[in-house]
């Protein structure tokens, strides 16, 4: 059996996701063994930006015509297109505010010719082409892409968490910020997957992740007003990286 | 080392494990309905395959080595010993994998669970067998366990509707049954596209029409979609069935089969356990049965 | 059973001992709470805590464990990983313990889970008392004072632990320590009875569980389940502290690469809507308010139904993890309909 | 007679951009140094939020640089509060930024640079031939994240650092591993060294080069200190951070080179080249050993050698990094707090030096702790009107008409700076989808 095909793109975002594969060191040898990585300009140079490919990440969001062009292209390329990383999955921290006034902070930021910009809100895959799996996290975490992938291998779905971080929190039993603390803490909205990185820390969960599958956000922002947040800064909070998954 | 720990028990899960799937192998896949494939499969290991048991309506966890677990119902009859028949519906990740394999590959299986049937109990009285749509796959090892000893049965009918007779679950094997004296065989479709059915048309409970049933010597087992619930339990309760005979075959979501993942429990009955037939009785005092 | 005593100040010594039995595992401060972990000095130890932020199930039933390695040539081959640690759990409470009782009781039965079975005889249990604290509530669930299910048991009467030596094992341990444990004397028997009359008084919470079974069939159409469903966050985390909920899920992972893998069973909460989620999208409690629902349903009446008791021990962890305060206590009084009351 | 040169995606650098060069009779009319990347407006976007939210914001600028960010935003508000912090923080801050200089120099080296010198299209393709290098090259790279992630948290985006000290301080036990791996990374560096020693050359520009770096205190370092030392034409001159609009020359617009940094009207180089330049007094003769080994006079005139200062530094970087893991071990960490503050209105500016050089992080605050306004400056927006010029100073020297050629050189000038293009918030010259 030949090998399947594989291209990792980037869209507008850190690169946060593409470095984590990068990053994964222990594995990449063995990944670049048991899948054809043809297109991944990251990487390397010899790219063929025009095969079919079995298997195509996209990290990411369109946030200009560019990128959407791009997205479309790789689309009609991939048999199984995977949304990697949060922005590509929700949208990310840049479409954390969708009334912002984009002419506006355009002109602010780049002077007068900003207005020219080839620039759109932020957007996720989803609401341009049909994605196949969504892999979240920003970045997303290691050990999910290379267990995302061996499903794929096998023709399977990738398997991940749709619980909230409380969960792994209260596996590794962290301190609660929530109860024990009075902190803002997104855990409870979050979806899980990262081993409550943060709450583990001590730090309260900024939503990185994006929503988990039952967050119960108007709760949530009563839980938090209750306890003297701005309803306004509140709302800021929970949509950082996910403001669609607030809105639905 | 002045301890009274004993000597490691760790065998226990070589030994007693409820959760050992037992490899088997395909023999056969029939493709029935489109994406509703009838798979033969034989353990690899012939004790296990002679201690392998089941009563008809009880099921099997059939494993995908490396995707998962999901439960089956057998739709063999005991009486057809040697080899298990699953008449499995491709919706997810195992079945999908399942649907990748090919005859001679192996899967892992264990059972057989849940209560089944109550055989002894319905054995000298009347059956009545009503499945619309997928529900034939629990109630056929029941079908073929009464043929198989028709002797200890009153009269056995089965009404089956389907929605085309392209749906039709192990039609030919049914269609064989209509001419058969020995019981009322009745089947139905909503519709007949190509005008090649040569059976009842029209909707599952107008086959009542032509039945003929004396609710106080029947027991019925019912199973199909939730609208077939509703129709058939009403006519059955008309017909003056006892609540505690009318029998049914349950889904829920499963992850042992056998009682402690705690998925499947309906209030305080675990359908893994003390089901998957539940009576109308059971249905009424467990809230969210049906 | 053997009863015996033990001066309060030669119990470092005792646990010193005690390791030659297995590794030692006692509450521990992090961060503001108390866990069970492995210790490595015995002065970490802090054995007047309330409560644990995981009850000691996750020694029994790990939050994710390996059941399987699946091999393409070998099938499912069992994994026997760390079951064979012997563990000695130093200072669990009386519900905890009873909890585990409970959990005995769904992990045997016609089916005994292997792995659950062979950490319970691997498992050494050493239970202290303790004082009811706000959230405490076991008294009410009959589960403030266990008979079994531990190897030893101390009461403090002050100077003295008076020891309750459950288990061969228990008085193995015992006699391990030459001659420290005493005879205990009349006077130690009073002021036991005297301590245990006053921790009964100290309790400040009361339910009453008499025919709670009846009353949640009488109110299973209650406002009551919408409300805590518009409330509840479905983070799971009652769940999780539970030290009687065993639902669990069960997911193979795959090794990169191979068909290799192994099956894993993670824990699972009812609170979440994939619960009754089956194939095909149909959920047999879509609603949060159903599943929450359930939860206490399942608790107090569907387990009373299987097994002849509720499956809560009143050990209040549900009620301090919760972040929007939602209160089983206050939950049970508001279905009999009365006001939350604080005896004495 | 005119060509255009025109590099559509320039592969292995983070980011999306591009060259275009015309050549008309030899002498180079234009270059231009483009960037696609779609407008994310960051700091407009925290505008009104709190400042604990702001370095994990901002951290998302990009990836590569992400703990330059994240602690470069926690500087500037700690500015801004007035925050002083414990010696322990300072100490693991420092070692924080270094564990990403060593895995952003070794991902840029092994991985994004040294196949053009061995003629491989990817570190992938150069492993079937060179698979020890490559694995060496994977552990230092996996090195630095293990820093970034026992001091950090997690080895992009870090979520340990906040404003006022670290969420929870590194366990003894993890700095005794750390400690560990480190020696174990400098044995490796080693032997990484021994193969750069034999690369081919690459000079393909030679001209005269302004140097700008933050003039670290405590040693050879990228996080504390605030004045910046410019090096040009041998003399040095130090500029206090607050005043870094002078030489940023941000707010200046003239239309098309708006946002191009300038000193005194000339371009300059940020990045390991530019530190070493500046700063090559403050390491020992070890690292000094490896600048000869490698050939590296200072100072240089040849762009390409930004990639031997980032070989010098990420060996510097292992023995100063295992200095101060030492320190600590020998002090004791103490699982200590941050430090407790009050948010005040204010302004601070923070610099710093990312892997790729020179970042700011500039903010106003009102006085709920919210963001009033905040200015970023990154290193690739302030190296982009150098690498124009050294591209166009390449053309001019090449003596070659030859296209493959030049592109391949001008490629690997424009890698040579190590360009992380997400990070270039503030490149103006952008162009629209065609
Ligand atoms: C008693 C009984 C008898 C049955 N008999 C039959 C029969 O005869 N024929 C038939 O076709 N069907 C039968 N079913 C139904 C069958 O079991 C389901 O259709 C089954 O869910 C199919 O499994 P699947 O993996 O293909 O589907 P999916 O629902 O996709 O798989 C669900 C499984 O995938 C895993 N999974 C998916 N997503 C996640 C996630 N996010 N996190 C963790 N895990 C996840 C879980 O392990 C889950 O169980 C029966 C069910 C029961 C209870
Ligand atoms: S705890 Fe929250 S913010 Fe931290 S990594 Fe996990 S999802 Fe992201
Ligand atoms: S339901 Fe709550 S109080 Fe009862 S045992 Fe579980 S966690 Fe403790
Ligand atoms: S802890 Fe509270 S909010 Fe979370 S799932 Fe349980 S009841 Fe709901």
């Amino acid at each position: 059996m030949s090998k399947p095909t594989a291209g990792i793109f980037g869209l507008t975002g850190c690169a946060g996701d593409q470095l984590v594969i990068l990053n994964c060191e222990d594995q990449l040898l063995d990944l670049v063994a048991l899948i054809d990585i043809r297109d991944f300009l990251m990487a390397g140079s010899a790219n063929d930006t025009g095969c079919d490919l079995d298997i195509a990440f996209v990290e990411g969001a369109v946030m200009s015509k560019r990128d959407e062009q791009a997205l479309r292209r790789v689309r009609a390329r991939a048999r199984t297109l995977v949304a990697i990383g949060t922005c590509a999955v929700w949208g990310g921290v840049a479409a954390t505010d969708e009334s912002a006034p984009r002419d506006a902070w355009l002109e602010e930021v780049y002077g007068p010719t900003g207005a020219d910009y080839d620039s759109l809100p932020a957007r996720a895959l989803h609401e341009v082409v049909q994605v196949d799996y969504q892999i979240t996290g920003c970045p997303i975490e290691k050990d999910e892409f290379v267990s995302a992938v061996a499903n794929l291998l096998n023709g399977d779905a990738p398997l991940l968490p749709q619980y909230a971080v409380c969960v792994e929190c209260k596996f590794r039993e962290c301190g609660c910020l929530l109860t024990e603390r009075g902190e803002v803490c997104c855990g409870p909205m979050t979806v899980a997957g990262c081993n409550a990185r943060c709450p583990a820390l001590r730090i309260p969960c900024v939503g990185c992740r994006g929503p988990a599958a039952d967050a119960n956000f108007a709760s949530a922002t009563a839980m938090f007003t209750e306890g003297g947040v701005s309803p306004q800064d509140v709302a800021r909070k929970l949509r950082t990286f996910a403001p669609q998954g607030v809105q639905q | 080392m002045p301890s009274a720990i004993e000597a490691p028990v760790t065998d226990a899960v070589w030994s007693a494990n409820p959760y050992q799937p037992h490899a088997a192998r395909i023999v056969r896949i029939y493709n029935m309905v489109e994406n509703n494939h009838l798979f033969t499969l034989r353990f690899v290991d012939e004790d296990i395959g002679l201690s392998f048991r089941h009563r008809p309506g009880q099921f099997a966890m059939l494993s995908i080595p490396g995707t998962g677990e999901a439960p089956i119902s057998i739709s063999s009859s005991p009486s057809r010993p040697g080899v298990l028949e699953l008449c499995v519906r491709r919706a997810g990740r195992v079945t999908n994998a399942l649907y990748r394999m090919k005859t001679n590959d192996l899967v892992g299986l264990r059972g057989p669970y849940g209560n089944g049937f109550p055989v002894t109990e319905i054995e000298g009285h009347d059956l009545l067998l009503a499945a619309g749509g997928l529900g034939m796959a629990p109630l056929r090892s029941l079908l073929w366990y009464a043929l198989d000893n028709r002797d200890r049965f009153g009269r056995v009918t089965l009404m089956y509707g389907a929605r085309t007779p392209a749906d039709m679950l192990f039609r030919e094997e049914l269609v064989s049954l209509v001419d058969r004296t020995d019981m009322n065989c009745l089947l139905t479709v909503d519709t007949d596209p190509g005008s090649v059915w040569k059976n009842h048309v029209g909707l599952l409970p107008g086959l009542f029409d032509h039945a003929e049933i004396d609710a106080s010597r029947t027991f019925a087992a019912v199973c199909g979609p939730p609208v077939v619930y509703k129709f058939i339990l009403r006519k059955l309760l008309d017909l003056g069935f006892r609540k505690d005979r009318i029998l049914m075959s349950l889904e829920r979501r499963m992850k042992c089969g056998v009682g402690k993942c705690g998925h499947c429990s309906i209030g305080y009955k675990y359908t893994c356990l003390n089901g998957p037939i539940f009576t109308y009785w059971d249905a009424i005092n467990l809230p969210e049965m049906i | 059973m053997k009863i015996l005593k033990l001066r309060k100040d030669r119990l470092d010594f005792f646990a010193s001992v005690v390791q030659q039995f297995g590794e030692v595992h006692a509450p521990v401060e992090v961060d503001g709470g108390y866990a069970f972990r492995r210790l490595s000095r015995w002065s970490e130890a802090r054995l007047n805590y309330p409560r644990t932020i995981l009850p000691p199930k996750k020694y029994f039933l790990p939050q994710r464990e390996t059941l399987f390695r699946f091999v393409p040539e070998k099938g499912y081959v069992p994994s026997a990983e760390g079951l064979d640690t012997r563990i000695i759990l130093f200072g669990m409470h009386a519900c905890d313990i009873y909890s585990l009782n409970i959990l005995d009781m769904v992990f045997g039965g016609a089916y005994p889970d292997p792995y659950y079975q062979a950490r319970r005889k691997h498992i050494v249990i050493i239970g202290i008392d303790c004082i009811p604290d706000k959230h405490c509530f076991c008294r009410s669930m009959r589960a403030d004072f266990v008979d079994h299910g531990f190897d030893l048991f101390f009461y403090d009467i002050g100077d003295y632990y008076l020891t309750m030596v459950g288990t061969a094992l228990g008085d193995d341990m015992v006699l391990a320590t030459g001659p420290l444990f005493e005879q205990p004397a009349e006077a130690d028997v009073d002021e036991y009875k005297r301590r245990s009359s006053n921790k009964r008084a100290a309790f400040q919470l009361e339910v009453e569980i008499r025919d709670l079974p009846e009353i949640f069939e009488m109110e299973y159409q209650s406002g009551i389940w919408d409300e805590l469903g518009e409330k509840c966050l479905s983070c799971g985390s009652c769940s999780m502290v539970c030290p009687t909920c065993y639902c669990y899920d069960v997911a193979d992972s795959a090794d990169l690469g191979t068909r290799d893998g192994a099956r894993m069973r993670i824990w699972d909460s009812c609170l979440f809507s994939t619960h009754a989620l089956v194939a095909g999208g149909e959920n047999f409690r879509h609603s949060r308010a159903s599943r929450i629902k359930f939860r206490f349903y399942h608790k107090q009446r569907g387990f009373v139904a299987e097994y002849g008791r509720p499956s809560c021990v009143g050990c209040g962890r549900c009620v301090a993890a919760c972040p929007v305060k939602i209160d089983i206590v206050e939950v049970l009084e508001r279905l009999r309909g009365v006001q939350h009351a604080v005896s004495h | 007679m005119s060509t255009t040169i025109r590099i559509e995606h320039l592969a292995r650098v983070e980011g999306h951009g591009g060259v275009t060069v015309v050549v008309e009779d030899g002498a180079v009319s234009d270059v231009r140094f483009d960037v696609f990347e779609g407008a994310r407006l960051v700091e407009t976007l925290v505008r009104g939020r709190r400042y604990e939210d702001v370095s994990q914001i901002l951290s998302r600028i990009c990836a590569i640089c992400s703990v330059a960010h994240a602690l470069t935003s926690i500087k500037a508000t700690e500015r801004a509060f007035g925050v002083e912090v414990s010696p322990q923080t300072k100490a693991l801050r420092d070692l924080l930024f270094r564990g990403e200089n060593i895995e952003s120099h070794a991902l840029h080296l092994f991985f994004l640079a040294l196949p053009d010198y061995l003629g491989y299209p990817s570190a992938v393709a150069l492993a079937k031939d060179y698979p020890d290098a490559v694995k060496i090259a994977l552990r230092l790279k996996q090195l630095g994240n293990t820093i970034q992630e026992v001091i950090g948290g997690r080895a992009v985006h870090p979520v340990n650092a906040i404003v006022g000290g670290f969420g929870r301080v590194p366990a003894e036990e993890q700095l005794i591993s750390l400690r560990e791996a480190l020696l174990a990374g400098i044995a490796d560096c080693r032997a990484a060294m021994d193969l750069l020693v034999t690369l081919p050359a690459a000079d393909y520009c030679h001209t005269d080069t302004v140097f700008a770096a933050l003039d670290s205190t405590g040693g050879y370092g990228y996080f504390h200190g605030d004045e910046v030392t410019i090096v040009a034409n041998g003399r040095r001159t130090q500029i206090p951070g607050d005043a870094y609009l002078g030489f940023t020359n941000e707010k200046a617009v003239p239309h098309s080179h708006a946002k191009h940094s300038s000193y005194n009207g000339r371009p300059y180089m940020v990045g390991a080249l530019a530190r070493l330049t500046a700063h090559h007094d403050k390491l020992d003769a070890r690292a000094h050993e490896v600048m000869a080994r490698l050939g590296l006079t200072l100072p240089s005139r040849d762009p390409m050698d930004n990639n031997k200062a980032q070989a010098v530094e990420l060996s510097a970087d292992l023995h100063l990094a295992l200095e101060t893991v030492d320190q600590l071990l020998s002090s004791g960490v103490h699982d200590e707090p941050p430090v407790a503050f009050q948010p005040r209105a204010g302004t601070g500016t923070a610099i710093t030096e990312a892997p790729r050089g020179i970042l700011i992080h500039s903010y106003r605050y009102d006085d709920e702790g919210k963001i009033a306004s905040a200015d970023v400056i990154t290193p690739t927006a302030l190296n982009a009107a150098s690498v124009e010029d050294h591209l166009r100073c390449s053309v001019r020297q090449a003596g070659t008409n030859e296209t493959a050629e030049l592109t391949k050189r001008l490629e690997m000038i424009v890698r040579a700076y190590d360009p992380c293009i997400s990070c270039s918030v503030h490149l103006v010259r952008r162009r629209d989808a065609e």
